[in-house]
């Protein structure tokens, strides 16, 4: 697991994060490999350097990490930028004063620590299983098997609360998301539209209520409301209120002023 | 038993078909085809001696460990050579979902699953737990499946109306349609979506 | 050897996969589960007395006879049988995550490993050690993996319980409480979107 290149490496100018063709064509792509994701390069960065996980000088590892996901090549690895950004930020809320008292100062890497505690565990616990899998693997099952019997169909198992269950959890599993209950556009904009020019042009003011009608559907007073504003931003009507709370007016003509 | 027939125990054991001398001669690169015939001998003798339930047989060209024929007609009853019996729960759901909605084309499925149904759909198919039962006039005419009597029979119904017949099942599991909007949800609903 | 232990020594031979002892209960109706037990345990003390070149093994919740390991070289050496293929570290982090937090939800597993496990997940679906164990309530109800019984016949163990508890490793298992107060935030969301 050699992060770095022969002759290469750390002097390449770390801070810039575009990704490099020259990387990958200098076969650093392949040692990417090497890493199943940005908290197993942070772990191998720790290790290399005997850092306590609980203790971790952030300005320094958060360098040598997008250092080594420039010098990898990032083609593939927004994984990697992620936990790069992440590193950033911690770096700029590290180098924040921490003001005089210090008790109530809450270490900004508790997270990261706690993350990388966390993988760092089931690192271990796939080792193990590659461990017992290998056990495993030396142990061969029979390998001729001979062919089953021709006609006895092997009795199944189905009753009816099994199936009842999967019912539910069918049901359970039925996705209702607000996407599907947008419905197609029910509006009626363009004839709220029309319906108010027709009604402004027997009459040189009428009232909200007359604009939306007897009997209103949501529907209706939406569509009303639609076409009102659009007519009004066309100069096509004009919309005013008497007084705070007074009746709105849709009007032909623009207001007189209130003199 | 020696070495040399514990070894050629196992290889017979591990090998998917009938194996020649010649094949156990690679085994072990010091040994001559004498030697593993005699082993081999060795191997069939303590077998019948001690009374294994298995026996050596030459088949095919080569030779092979199997169970006694004695045995048999127990194992065959016991159906430990077929796949275990029990229907997975992805085959329950896919089985529940056509039940409730037959006759169903697999797009239906798969869009009240949430998840692709074609392997499952097969294997039923196999078990005969389900039939396809005609074809839907949609576009690409997709086959239709319904559930078969030995579904019934398994489930010891006489028909499929005496299948619980829950209300809110048959509901829930009817495909989401765009609802009639005259209520303030949905207008709700498209102003934030408009939004 | 009795007669039961050579029926049950036949029926481990015949079957594909590990058998359990319900299963080989069913050989003969008249024999207890305590006797089966009991053959069993004589099966695998008259392999390893006899020195034979297979022997009994529990994993995945049953029993099953394989080759030793000391004879697993010169088997491939002479291609009479290969060793299945190794799985990805990333493939095996995927699985030990899955293996302890099940059911697990694809977020989690992510949040975890620190990169996403669409392509893992779909793989390990497709060779059998993984399979969706129903939805999760948090928004977007998505589905929820769990480990198979070939994952434990893969690693050789009887059953989860034999996987390293938490006080065995290294590293003390982390409750994870941040991921808990972010589902009920999940929850609430989802909840508030319905209404």
């Amino acid at each position: 697991m050699t992060l770095v290149g022969p002759g290469t490496a750390p002097e390449v100018a770390a801070t810039t994060l575009e990704t490099e063709p020259a990387a990958a064509a200098s076969g650093f792509v392949v040692e990417l490999d090497a890493f199943t994701g940005p908290l197993d390069l942070l772990l191998h960065l720790l290790r290399e350097e005997q850092i306590d996980i609980a203790d971790i000088p952030i300005a320094r590892i958060a360098d040598q990490f997008l250092k080594a996901i420039h010098v990898l090549g990032l083609n593939q690895a927004a994984d990697y930028l992620d936990m790069a950004s992440r590193l950033v930020r911690l770096k700029a809320q590290m180098l924040l004063p921490r003001g005089a008292v210090g008790d109530d100062w809450e270490d900004p890497r508790a997270e990261l620590v706690r993350r990388l505690l966390e993988y760092q565990q089931i690192k271990e616990i796939a080792l193990w299983m590659a461990d017992s899998a290998e056990r495993r693997a030396v142990k061969f099952p029979r390998g001729y098997l001979p062919p089953p019997p021709e006609q006895p169909p092997p009795p199944l198992t189905l009753d009816l609360l099994d199936l009842l269950a999967a019912v539910e959890r069918v049901i359970a599993g039925i996705l209702h998301p607000v996407l599907h209950r947008v419905v197609a556009r029910p509006l009626n904009v363009e004839g709220a539209t029309l319906r108010i020019q027709a009604l402004l042009t027997d009459r040189a003011e009428i009232s909200w209520a007359e604009a939306i009608g007897p009997t209103p559907t949501i529907v209706d007073v939406l569509s009303t409301l639609l076409a009102i504003l659009e007519l009004a931003r066309r100069g096509g009507a004009y919309v005013f209120q008497q007084g705070a709370f007074g009746p709105v007016v849709i009007s032909r003509e623009p207001p007189r002023s209130a003199d | 038993m020696n070495p040399l027939v514990q070894l050629i125990e196992a290889a017979l054991f591990a090998a998917p078909r009938p194996v020649t001398v010649e094949e156990l001669q690679m085994l072990d690169p010091d040994v001559s085809l004498a030697e593993v015939r005699q082993a081999l001998d060795q191997l069939r003798e303590h077998y019948d001696f001690d009374g294994h339930g298995v026996e050596v047989t030459e088949m095919a060209g080569g030779f092979q460990i199997v169970s006694r024929p004695a045995f048999a007609a127990a194992i065959e009853r016991a159906q430990l050579n077929t796949k275990p019996a029990r229907l997975s729960a992805a085959m329950l759901e896919t089985l529940a979902t056509i039940a409730y909605r037959q006759p169903v084309g697999r797009a239906e499925i798969e869009e009240i699953r949430g998840v692709s149904a074609a392997g499952v759909l097969r294997t039923l198919q196999e078990r005969g737990l389900i039939e396809v039962v005609g074809r839907s006039e949609a576009l690409g005419r997709p086959l239709l499946y319904g559930t078969t009597p030995l579904f019934l029979e398994l489930l010891g119904l006489p028909d499929l109306t005496n299948l619980p017949r829950a209300e809110e099942l048959s509901i829930a599991l009817q495909p989401v349609k765009a609802q009639d909007d005259r209520d303030a949800d949905s207008a709700a609903a498209y102003v934030e979506a408009e939004s």
